[in-house]
């Protein structure tokens, strides 16, 4: 389904589709700050803005049935993997039809239906969940595709270094994709990181690439590939996405002193990913300035429903607390 | 469902698990186990001989020595439709796989508001007296005794070992089940049918009117050969096996205790805020108004197993000082 | 060694963590904090904001996001002639630790004999209601508590904060420090002067004849609002705070019981197999024989933490439930 | 004092305390072997015959103050820092005057007098131990090294690259000796490793090699330049050094299903890091026969002395138990 060759129009319509996913991410995680900044928002969320290409172009190289495990900073997959912004948005204020039906919260969204295993509070917690999907994968025989996304920060857990091991050793269906986007918390990655990013992997006999993670067509392309040499059965990738948070790490961190506004700025606008893609589309001609103001009117709207549904959706009913304990 | 009163058929703890295991694999085809020197090797102890003859090494998969790792590869593959078994050499080596167990395992079915399912299984082993020192003999089940989402059973023999596997394989939380290391050459009655033993449900291993015995895993059979002494002396011992810490029988062990008025609780592991401390405090609270003495507790002493023998032995419970010790209980009041 | 009557000077509880640390680390040059996001950032929480500014970037070393690893460097520093503190930015990441920890940092001593020393701290957090969910909530010092060769300290305010930790740093072997990362903000009376505070001791937070409330960490202040809610309805709450729950006072916890003849336990991790029952049952042994009521315990519900409001408030005992199970046993007997 | 040039004479002192070393370290764990055999030494061991040469090529470029870390097969390594003999099967024996009173056996000797921080039973658990030696060492500015001792079968262990990654970002004096045996119990190393063994620490910025671990010099020569490049403060080095063992993986392991009995005499017959290093010195007219056994002579007796001290020591009183649990 994946591997046929799209045709002009559909290229169009899909490089449009991704668009509208960057900006759905985009709007959301806007949305969410003012959620914070108003106090409408338990505890804090980690904003995705900024790095959209990179779930999107993955997102879209994978089928449905594609599993994928997700992170803290886990908006912009669960979206990009088709989950629906109201019940997002209900998760995250933690009200009942909350995908987790509000138990997991921001960084725990999960939702089966769309191949989301799950959001990880753990910092590389679910290098081996995604591995173990990969492994299910093939043993049920079919040739679904795991995604492990995982930021800088994870190359600092032994954990990644183990179950890439066993992934190469058993040629599992798994994809390790790293959002480098410069820094883990606080501490920029060169303090954290020593030699280089893709020789690791590729000690480990995994396949290894870089992509600039705010291009979403080279991320998507670069996927497919992966995908493709995935689901064949050659084993698993690692896929480096170059990429970059407009925010702070947190909603709640609004100085950032470990870094520059003139890093920030040029990132931005250089490098920002929707702005990316429509000026192609547009140079190539493709699309006009209003396509994109159409569509963002109506993810303007989908936000704005989403909102609203979850702000006035119940809370769980408190004899929920200890239920789903067991299975 | 309680041990059979005819032993048609003896098998050792060892065998009766590898039974388990294998009928649970032929009857279903997600279940799977993985874990180092599994396969060819048949594990270390020699418990999964065969096993990978029978199933393949698709299905009986050896590991690096990547503890974290291959826990975290079980609980992916248990997400997504399969049931593994997670083969942990040594209890003490949970250590290194807490953030899989803990974190992951037993949180994700909650977290995801009921919606994903962690049908896995960890099994490792506790118990000292090996001569195997301070980080091969440790028995670490009341960490996870305490953590909401993890179910945790302790086969006291070669009965329990079959029975209780059967179950959890079978169950969709996770499990983490706890061999006794030193018991795997035990033999005892082992049906060849099919079997399960309900997770919850104590067993009286002996009736007994004067005081109750609550012993787990290891301590069972040291709790039954006090109670032999103390019949000697006409004591009468009830010895009660809980068979899983959770969930966990209380009542079962506070009637036995309120029929008794005496009650002392047996573990291996460390003694202080361990397995004893919960199981005792149930009964102190529950029969309360019936109990005639403290409710005493004995588990492993509160040391680093030592590697030499005659300070280790010193370390775990024994037949005597049980026996002193419940001697004691039923002098008071 | 005793909460100062006069309160010359109030810090927060994070205030007084920092200072401890910083006076520590004047004194002797062999102490260092080593940890993720220590150094510029100060810390997530911004306990130890101004530390690098002061000590340089090698003696508060930033590391990447490797728990084992650096707490397996700090138990190697500590064996060599130096005081780290290991800093683990949320009690449920101690998952990733506990080999080193457990097996490592704790076992070292009493197997070489005695000849190695392991001078090292862990300091950490505990505490729900921050709406951080499962794996950011966990109150996880009942896995500590329960392993020889580890002390486990649990600061109730910021006096403690600071006394405690300036024993743990001072401390020969490992010790384990959980700080209630709900409190940081929290302000009381701390000497400016050098004090300690040492393990093992309870302190008597306020006294009373009826009932004997123990309370650790976070519950301490909620122990104590309960009391306030009890005298109004005429009933004397004792509040003792164990401080440590290992080395523990069992002794001062039994005394108290057996003068209010009855006890509850309230403590912020999971109530089953949880410190409440290590404690509970120090007390219905110890205090057997004056007891009027069974001995009552009040941990967190055993579930993991949800993230929402409307039910993460339900898991955390609170002074309303305190106030009830102490009344309620007030009335029986 | 390793640095400067070594005259012949003392090479050939150098190159005969050496054959000494491994000589002792081979009749030691013969002796273990024995008394396993002869149900008079409780529990079981790992015996490290068939890779003396590595120990000793190590020990033999350290100072007495440089640190150590060891594993579960760490008679080796124990003895070549300068353990006695007597006072390791004191140990072994659990006995009162063992190095550690009995209480640790033979997987935890420690020796903090000849910088012998402990074996450890917990698979590759002492990585992060010599890397914080390594640090400490810096910190108290001394010019100490240590050196990792693991075995093949700790490259599946995650802790390994996190500490590695750390040594170099922090140029630690800290050396990663890999043990490669070719099994990790009684699985093929093949079967658990993939990609490429130096490629890993390579990847992390630790400066790597390998050496014939069965050729005592080599090892010996090529650990000399590593201390030497760790100790001016050029950072962390792994060495892997490529070695097998005699016996099986613990001294109840005699049937060895898992390799065949012509691999071994290949190894033992070709390999041997004694007959390797006597015949080289023999063939360059350095020594005679006679010298070598009179070196097996010396060694017979200072290892039947030993092991009669052990014997005739006393255990440890029962008293001892639950002393030295804290300090
Ligand atoms: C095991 C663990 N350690 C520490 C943390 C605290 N923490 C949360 S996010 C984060 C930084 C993660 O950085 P990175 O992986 O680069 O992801 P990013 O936030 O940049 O997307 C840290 C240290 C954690 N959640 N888990
Ligand atoms: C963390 C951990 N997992 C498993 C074991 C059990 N175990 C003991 S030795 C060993 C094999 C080690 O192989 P290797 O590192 O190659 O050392 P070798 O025995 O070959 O010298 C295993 C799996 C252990 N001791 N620790
Ligand atoms: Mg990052
Ligand atoms: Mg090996």
């Amino acid at each position: 389904m994946t591997t046929r060759a799209i045709e002009p129009r559909m290229e169009l319509e899909a490089n449009l589709h991704m668009y509208r996913q960057m900006a759905k991410i985009r709007a959301f995680d806007e949305q969410v700050n003012e959620l914070y900044k108003s106090a409408k928002m338990p505890g804090l969320a980690h904003l995705y803005i900024g790095e959209e290409a990179v779930a999107v172009g993955v997102c879209e190289a994978l089928r449905r049935d594609d599993l994928i495990t997700s992170t803290h900073r886990g908006h912009g997959h669960c979206l990009a993997k088709g989950a629906a912004v109201n019940r997002m948005f209900a998760e995250l204020l933690g009200k009942e039809p909350g995908y987790c039906r509000g138990k997991g919260g921001s960084m725990h969204i999960a939702d089966p239906e769309t191949g989301n295993l799950g959001a990880n509070a753990i910092v590389g917690g679910s290098a081996g969940i995604a591995t173990g999907a990969a492994l299910s994968a093939k043993m049920r025989g079919t040739d679904q595709v795991a995604v492990c996304f995982f930021g800088d920060g994870a190359l600092g857990q032994g954990l990644l270094y183990e179950v890439m091991n066993m992934a190469a050793l058993w040629r599992l269906p798994v994809i390790y994709l790293c959002e480098n986007n410069l820094y883990g918390e606080y501490t920029p990655c060169g303090e954290t990181i020593a030699g280089d990013i893709l020789a690791r992997p590729r000690a480990l006999g995994v396949h290894a690439e870089s992509v600039d993670g705010q291009d979403v067509q080279a991320v998507h392309a670069t996927m497919r590939r992966l995908v493709e040499r995935a689901r064949r059965g050659e084993g698993p990738a690692f896929l480096e996405c170059k990429t970059y948070r407009y925010y702070g790490h947190h909603v709640g961190d609004v100085n950032r002193e470990y870094r520059t506004r003139e890093e920030e700025r040029e990132w931005m606008s250089k490098h920002d990913p929707l702005e990316t893609l429509a000026s192609r589309l547009t140079t190539q001609g493709l699309a006009d300035a209003g396509v994109f103001e159409r569509i963002l009117t109506d993810v303007k709207a989908e936000i704005d429903g989403g909102v609203q549904f979850a702000l006035a959706a119940p809370y769980p009913e408190p004899n929920e607390v200890d239920q789903d304990v067991y299975a | 469902m309680s041990t059979p009163e005819v032993a048609a058929r003896e098998l050792t703890y060892g065998e009766a698990v590898r039974e388990a295991i294998a009928e649970e694999m032929r009857r279903d085809p997600r279940v799977f186990l993985i874990g180092e020197d599994v396969a060819e090797a048949g594990h270390p102890f020699k418990v999964l001989t065969g096993l990978v003859q029978e199933f393949g090494t698709k299905r009986i998969i050896d590991t690096p020595i990547s503890e974290p790792g291959y826990a975290g590869i079980g609980v992916g593959a248990a997400m997504t439709g399969m049931r593994p078994i997670v083969d942990v050499m040594f209890g003490d080596f949970i250590t290194l796989a807490m953030d899989q167990i803990v974190n992951q395992a037993a949180k994700v079915h909650y977290m995801s508001g009921g919606k994903l399912k962690v049908p896995i299984v960890f099994r490792t082993t506790l118990g000292a007296t090996r001569r195997s020192a301070a980080q091969h003999s440790q028995s670490l089940h009341a960490w996870v005794s305490h953590i909401p989402g993890l179910k945790v059973a302790l086969p006291s023999g070669p009965y329990e070992a079959k029975g209780l596997m059967k179950t959890a394989i079978r169950d969709d939380s996770p499990v983490v089940i706890f061999e006794d290391k030193m018991m795997y050459r035990t033999k005892g009655p082992v049906p060849a049918e099919d079997y399960t033993i309900p997770f919850g449900v104590a067993e009286v291993k002996r009736a007994g009117t004067d005081i109750t015995i609550v012993a787990t895993s290891s301590m069972v059979g040291v709790a039954l050969g006090a109670a032999k002494l103390l019949e000697e002396i006409g004591i009468g011992a009830e010895v009660i096996d809980p068979r899983t810490t959770y969930p966990l029988d209380k009542q079962a062990m506070i009637d036995s205790a309120k029929k008794t008025s005496r009650a002392l609780v047996v573990d291996e592991g460390y003694e202080r805020y361990g397995v004893t401390a919960e199981i005792a405090s149930a009964i102190a609270e529950g029969a309360f108004y019936h109990l005639d003495a403290p409710v005493k507790r004995i588990g492993a002493m509160d040391v680093p197993v030592p590697f030499s023998p005659v300070l280790e032995d010193l370390t775990v419970p024994s037949e005597r000082t049980v026996f002193e010790t419940a001697k004691a209980l039923c002098r008071k009041a």
